[in-house]
């Protein structure tokens, strides 16, 4: 047997999880780019540190974003990947495809490119992953031709993504695909033309379960609620009670304890629901959310850097989402206008809430404040009256 | 290090391009390597404008300027700046203005 | 010239059938066995889907082979999910035998449904990013291999959330997992002041230093890190390229626990730091893969039903955590950044142990 | 000369026979009445204390009076609490009630004790410091006269802790009371620059600020204010007499609820605001008066037993609070300084009301 | 009848609850700095104003503290509060007091101050409210050879107190009267002579009722616990239940949810109670603390000003306390070292933490960190490790 | 504002005798002040290098010294300041140094 050049890299050919180095063999076999590629990362396998320069500034014409660039450090070896970048393609909403569409993407892909992807990036677009220079332009009319086009990269909106939503899920409180794609089709400027102090993500969830991480990763997460009641099918509530201990697994579990099980009824003080979802996805047969359907929006989610990571803050309770959504659109422009006006470069726009405080925030994009904005009022007393709220003296 | 020769001269620039020793920036450095920044013709006085301001605000500031600020400053639009550059303000007229390469927000 | 800005095909020339007939109208789901779920409608239709493992990393060849069992199975209609796993879309249920068989022949984990380790969201690592303390796929892969048969059952007490970031950057939602795994650098960036004026932006450089840890000169154009207020994170590196971070020997990776994203009883939490530093060991990261499942069984045999791993660990104390997964807790377990004072004890509530 | 250094009384002194000898070996206690205590020994001997009322503001007269009743009842044994009331102790059952008889004729509340209002403590106010908002002594006799039924009889769900301080040094653990009473200011110190050089250190008076609105030129030796980022709180006067802030049209209180200090059931809490501004409205602040009233009134009606105001909160949710209390909510009652994003609602759980 | 001088003050002589003005006019009868304060308060009743100056710096020879200077505004109105100056006087532990000791400070007090004081202030001390700077000396003087001392003030260590503990209560889990007593005697020097960088307080409780709010208002508070099992006498708890419904109030009051109740039996799982005191609360005839007494020790608590209000942070989870507490006073000592060798001017001891980090702390100090520490552990990735954590590579 | 008279010339001072115009301190001043701050006697030498240490911190910094500064800077323990200064280094020590009023830690 010949002696393998990925002796490291080999180990993870093995278990029962797919590998990813069995693809990249696969696209090795064809494919330059990706032999060295492969041959480099058996070198950072070795190495134990990557082998890639920083940073890396390409792209399309017209377009500030959607390709990352990067370059090997070690051309002398792995003269194929002197240049690998990336090309974000913006996925369909809710990641759904056709094989014609799938297969379109791969024959472009092989033509210019490395022939491997990431099904999906972690933004949500689809990853195509290393090329050189010369072959960006091309790709991208290639792509374009086929009904493709970038995603966000650098100061801009990023690829707005959202949960699976009505196109399969009996929760869906709005219609989250839709949404998803309207936005991304009205703010394709923002997107692929950088202009903001830093990335700005847009996830949609259609309830609070958060199938798409909204809350933690996106700078406006806009999830699915009702304002009416859980609907009840007192039917299937006891069908379920032969299998699950609904007491225990239902009721006790409830965040409000607002619910009571007599054996028989299953009642619900509805206006003490904070509509986590629990019993719901404990007996999607039995329970439903309210028919009074909308979202809340909540804004600031990122990652640690510089500021540590932060969770999105509810800024208004219930908004009704129906196309052509002018109401969320015209809270979006209030709140980037905003940000792009005070925000320095690099901060995000939790980042400046938290600078200049929600108050500021509040004000400046016009949302009146309400009690479900915070977990509780303010402990210190450090607090401002705004020169309106003191009584004029005569001085 | 990759370099590059421009009207004769030779730059060292990195892969993407940017210069690496700013003080050799000129400005037949930036007339030379407009057209691979996809720019046709000549660089026009608007051109200039652009690349002036981002040099004097690099000077001043030691940043490049965040691109709301560059067209609020000059009073142009997006639109005219990708028309301008059209590889865009961080890529291109940067690069061209001999601006450390940017990795905030132009 | 190519079209600018026509945005990504639309999604609903992407959906089957069945779906365009039952689009939000769906009334319940039931999960017919790990990794098949079936959805029907307020029609009485359904909607079958099975979901198969991915490694994330795939070449076009690999794309080509799931078209081919989309369009055997289920007329050329699949998805991805918001975890990178496959959905094929079916709606004759008589295919999903045939269907499941042929993946599993073919290699496809089927599961990631209900109470499972679904698959683990990751970032790129050694294989495209400038700024990993640690590779991405590989650890996934090592670790997957291991406790492979929680993605194909369902036994755990309640979903585990498994996510892996390869640095601070936290590219994914890392920070609220069940359990996290975080490559970290453990010293100081190098910086190369023969470099900083022409290759970077010494104010951004400055700010992007979330300890206030750097010093500048713009006079000279040079730049200076105070070494006891660094904690390594590389932020001035991704904003300056001559300060490089990365560093073989002491790059390694750090295990976090107990974060949600869902609102389903708890509210979201962030993922708290368990493990401070495991040494990068490739090619399969034996101390994580090990620290991990440790984790998940001690999770798996105390957890009521239902609990979330960070769920469990607010009912019973960190103080049981540690005790009973015997990790050892330091001085880095306590938080000293700026909302630090947030997480001490200010009770005379807590156990022994 | 006076001897120096030789520290308060000893304590031990100044016990009761009944108390040295049962030192340390309590057995239990019972409330016999509001206001009545009786503790237990090992011994099966029995200590009885009457806790009255006070004003705490009290003349060497008023000391005396309680110093006869002490005699005559107690051998002359008594003590004070921690919230400033009195308490005589017994060991002879028969005198509890000529005691408390003797009490309430002249005029003493007895009380205190239980699931009661026990005294407001508070602190100086107009009447001896040199910072405060509001006065002390009097909004805590108006508002006491109005809930007197609360510290004699017993009927409330569970303790209620209130307290007031006048100003935002907040002497007393007012940021920790079931109801707080605190006066602030509210408009920006009026710098007089002619005395700083003379009076004010500078920058001790620069440190002082939380926000840091203050600017200072060592140079010319003055200091400005930044009216944008200041909030009033005052702390620059108290080490800069030139820049006083008290403004009499302007200055009042505001009303804070749901702290507590005990571990039990939960943990200690602080308190979080529930009114910003109430005007100071001399002498018997009526408005002050009337928004603790129904605060208390709400709670009365709606808290379960046992549950202290912020147990009641943190179970319905603030939303019901301002809800069933009326209270209107506004952007102040929204955190803004260093921890604000803390406070802020992470999720999508909430109710609408 | 008269016209009252002060009509705004008579208002506060009605109702039920004592009055604060009846004592006032009472010393005012007799006591002309009395006089003068009462009318100088109705003036502020009037003016809505206070009418002190600021500060005032006065004391007794060989002490820094213990006396608070006070000014009126309008010496010309109201000359004998001209000087008003307030003396701390200590209190004996718990304060409890004999009558006759009560009558010889009331009669210095007459003696040499208004006749007005505050039993007591909130930190603890016998407050007598205003005198003149000629009388300190001598007032002081006769305090002494009646046997008492001044309290704290300024930057120094200030009165500690401590709750009634097992004097009177079957709680108590160590002497609280006694430490108090001991620590209050140790740290004479450290009361009288402010060298710290700002006040430091110290209070204790016997348990975690914490009847002097220790954990809120003190630098270091000592809060007494115990390691082993509650002690419960289960006939008492089926007397109990005979009028208190045991399941309700106790055991789903229970924090940790360690409590069975089968309506006969009541069982504890004592390894999970966190020892919150709630079920000895409501049935004290039943249960009682634990026989292996000690106390957490916590350090930080302070009021808001200047960067927050802070509850103490448990640092110490148990510690056996008994005379002659060395092991307590070694870690004060270590802990009031540190803070005076790196707190600025008027930085508290938990800024200071907060400032540099606890890590720092614990290290400084030589405290182990424990879990006990935390609520949970941190959650940003902002790690840092010591030199010693890395493995040393040749360079 | 009160008025004192020391060694023949009139000061503006506070109610606790503090400088109100810091500028007139003069030697002088400390010398006739001495007495009203329970010192007996002239101010020796050691009296002197507190005196000139805190006036030369102020002027430095504009705050005065915490204690324990004073106290390692000069070498000498708590002790021994209140046996130079009996009412104490924020009282007595400051006053005759002509510093404003401390407010801070003195
Ligand atoms: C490709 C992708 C990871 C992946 O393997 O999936 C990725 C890769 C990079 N991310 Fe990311 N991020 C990716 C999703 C995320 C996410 C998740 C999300 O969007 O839902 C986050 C956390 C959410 C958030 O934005 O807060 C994320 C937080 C960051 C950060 C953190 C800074 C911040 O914004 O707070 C950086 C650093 C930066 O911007 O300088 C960063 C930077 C980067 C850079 C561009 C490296 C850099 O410093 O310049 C990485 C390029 C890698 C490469 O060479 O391919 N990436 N990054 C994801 C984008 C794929 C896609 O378009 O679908
Ligand atoms: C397909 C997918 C949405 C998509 O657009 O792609 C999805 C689909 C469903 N989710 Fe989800 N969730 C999906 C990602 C998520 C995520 C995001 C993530 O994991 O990054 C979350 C938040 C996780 C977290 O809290 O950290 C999520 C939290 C939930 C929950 C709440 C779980 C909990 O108790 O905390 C439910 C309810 C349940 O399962 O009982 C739920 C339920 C469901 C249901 C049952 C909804 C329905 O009626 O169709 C779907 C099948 C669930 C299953 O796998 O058992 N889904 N779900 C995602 C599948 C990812 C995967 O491949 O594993
Ligand atoms: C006398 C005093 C201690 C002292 O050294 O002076 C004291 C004495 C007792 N306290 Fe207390 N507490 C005293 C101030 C406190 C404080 C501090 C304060 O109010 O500022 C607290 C913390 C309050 C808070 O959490 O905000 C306090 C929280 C408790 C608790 C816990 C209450 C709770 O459920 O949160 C108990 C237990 C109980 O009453 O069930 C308790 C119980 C007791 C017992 C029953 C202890 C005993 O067995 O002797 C005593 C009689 C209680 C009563 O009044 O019904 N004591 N107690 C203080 C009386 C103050 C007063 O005049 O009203
Ligand atoms: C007399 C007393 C209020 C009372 O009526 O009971 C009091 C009165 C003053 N306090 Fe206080 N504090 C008193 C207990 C407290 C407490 C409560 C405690 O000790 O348990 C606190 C909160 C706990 C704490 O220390 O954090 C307290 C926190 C403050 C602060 C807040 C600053 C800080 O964080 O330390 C200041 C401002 C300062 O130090 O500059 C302050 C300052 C003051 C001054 C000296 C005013 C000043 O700015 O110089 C007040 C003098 C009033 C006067 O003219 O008589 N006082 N002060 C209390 C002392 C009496 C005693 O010795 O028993
Ligand atoms: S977020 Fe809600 S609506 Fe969307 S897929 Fe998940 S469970 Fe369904
Ligand atoms: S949705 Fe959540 S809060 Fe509402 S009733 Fe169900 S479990 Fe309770
Ligand atoms: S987590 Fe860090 S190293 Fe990994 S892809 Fe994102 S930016 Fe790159
Ligand atoms: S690695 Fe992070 S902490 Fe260290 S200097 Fe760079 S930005 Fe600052
Ligand atoms: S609270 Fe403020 S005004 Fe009141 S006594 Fe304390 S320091 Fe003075
Ligand atoms: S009042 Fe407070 S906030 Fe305003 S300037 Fe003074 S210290 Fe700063
Ligand atoms: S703190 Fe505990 S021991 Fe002390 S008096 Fe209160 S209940 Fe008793
Ligand atoms: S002391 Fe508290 S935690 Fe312990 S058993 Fe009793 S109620 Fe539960």
């Amino acid at each position: 047997m010949e002696r393998s050049d990925t002796p490291l890299l080999d180990e993870l050919e093995k278990g029962q999880w797919p590998s990813f180095v069995k693809d990249m063999k696969e696209a090795a076999r064809k494919n330059p780019m990706a032999k060295d590629l492969l041959k480099q990362l058996e070198l950072s396998y070795k190495d134990k540190i990557g082998h890639w320069k920083h940073g890396g500034i390409v792209g399309v014409k017209g377009y500030g974003s959607g390709v990352i660039g990067r370059y090997s450090d070690r051309p002398d070896l792995f003269p194929h990947v002197q240049a690998f970048h990336t090309m974000r393609v913006n996925h369909p909403s809710g990641w759904f495809y056709k094989t014609e569409t799938l297969r379109k993407l791969c024959d472009i892909w092989d033509k210019h490119g490395s022939g491997l992807t990431n099904m999906h990036g972690s933004t949500g677009d689809a990853i195509l992953l290393g090329t050189t220079t010369e072959h960006l332009q091309p790709c991208f009319n290639d792509l374009s031709d086929a009904g493709f086009d970038l995603g966000g990269s650098g100061s801009a909106l990023r690829t707005p993504s959202a949960c699976v939503g009505p196109a399969r899920c009996e929760w869906a409180c709005v219609d989250s695909l839709d949404l998803c794609y309207h936005l991304t089709m009205a703010y394709q400027d923002q997107m692929h033309r950088p202009m903001f102090p830093y990335k700005f993500k847009i996830k949609i969830s259609a309830c609070a379960n958060d199938c798409v991480a909204a809350i933690a990763r996106s700078d406006l997460s806009i999830i699915g609620t009702w304002k009416d009641a859980i609907r009840i099918n007192a039917d299937e509530v006891r069908a379920y009670a032969e299998n699950i201990n609904i007491q225990k697994e239902v009721c006790d579990l409830c965040p409000t304890r607002c619910m009571e099980w007599d054996g028989n009824k299953l009642k619900i003080y509805d206006e003490d629901c904070t509509r986590c979802m629990h019993c719901i996805n404990v007996m999607p047969k039995a329970l439903r959310p309210g028919k009074e359907t909308g979202a809340s929006i909540l804004v600031g989610g990122k990652a640690p850097i510089v500021k540590g990571a932060l969770l999105s803050w509810v800024v208004v309770p219930f908004m009704k989402l129906e196309p052509p959504y002018d109401e969320l659109k015209d809270l979006i422009e209030r709140i980037q206008d905003w940000w792009d006006e005070f925000g320095k470069s690099r901060e995000r726009l939790g980042e400046l809430i938290q600078r200049l405080g929600m108050r500021v925030f509040l004000k400046a994009v016009g949302l009146p404040a309400v009690p479900q904005m915070v977990k509780a009022p303010r402990t210190n007393p450090y607090v401002f009256f705004w020169p309106e709220d003191l009584k004029k003296e005569e001085k | 290090m990759p370099q590059i020769e421009l009207a004769g001269k030779i730059y060292e620039v990195d892969e993407d391009g940017f210069l690496q020793e700013l003080d050799k920036w000129n400005e037949e450095f930036a007339e030379a390597y407009a057209s691979a920044e996809e720019i046709e013709g000549k660089l026009t006085e608007e051109h200039w404008r652009v690349i002036n301001y981002l040099r004097d605000y690099f000077q001043q500031f030691g940043i490049a300027p965040m691109i709301r600020k560059i067209c609020k400053d000059l009073k142009i639009d997006m639109k005219k700046l990708y028309e301008l550059f059209p590889t865009g303000p961080a890529k291109g007229a940067c690069k061209l203005a001999g601006l450390s390469k940017p990795t905030g927000c132009v | 010239m190519a079209k600018t800005d026509i945005g990504p095909p639309d999604y609903k020339t992407m959906l089957p059938p069945v779906i365009e007939r039952n689009y939000g109208k769906w009334l319940y789901h039931e999960i017919l066995k790990p990794g098949v779920l079936m959805h029907v409608g307020e029609s009485g239709e359904a909607l079958y889907s099975v979901r198969a493992g991915s490694p994330r990393l795939v070449s076009t060849d690999h794309i080509r082979e799931i078209c081919d069992i989309a369009e055997k199975y289920c007329q050329g209609f699949l998805r991805f999910t918001s975890r990178h796993n496959i959905e094929f879309l079916l709606d004759d249920e008589d295919q999903i035998e045939p269907l499941v068989a042929e993946l599993k022949s073919r290699g496809y984990p089927v599961g990631g449904t209900g109470h499972s380790i679904s698959n683990i969201v990751h970032t790129q690592g050694w294989v495209h990013c400038h700024t990993p303390a640690t590779d991405a796929s590989g650890p996934v892969k090592a670790l997957m291999d291991e406790i492979y048969e929680h993605f194909v059952e369902s036994k755990l007490p309640a979903h585990v959330r498994i996510a892996l970031a390869c640095c601070l950057n936290m590219c994914g939602a890392v920070h609220c997992s069940d359990i996290a795994i975080l490559g970290i650098h453990r010293t100081v960036p190098k910086t190369d002041n023969s470099r900083v004026p022409n290759v970077c932006e010494i104010p951004s450089t400055i700010a992007s230093c979330p300890t206030g840890a750097i010093r500048g000169d713009m006079k000279n154009k040079t730049l200076t890190v105070n070494d006891e207020k660094c904690m390594y994170c590389g932020n001035c590196y991704t904003v300056c390229p001559a300060m490089p971070i990365a560093d073989p020997e002491n790059d390694g990776i750090s295990i976090w626990v107990g974060g949600k994203v869902s609102n389903a009883r708890s509210k979201p939490m962030f993922s708290k730091l368990a493990i401070p530093f495991l040494p990068n060991n490739p090619p399969r990261w034996p101390e994580v893969v090990h620290a991990v499942k440790n984790i998940i069984e001690v999770y798996a045999s105390h957890a009521k039903k239902h609990e979330r791993m960070g769920e469990w660990i607010e009912r019973v104390g960190w103080e049981r955590f540690f005790a009973l997964t015997g990790i050892p807790f330091t001085d880095q377990h306590i938080d000293d950044f700026d909302l630090a004072t947030e997480t001490f004890r200010t009770s005379a509530q807590f156990k022994w142990r």
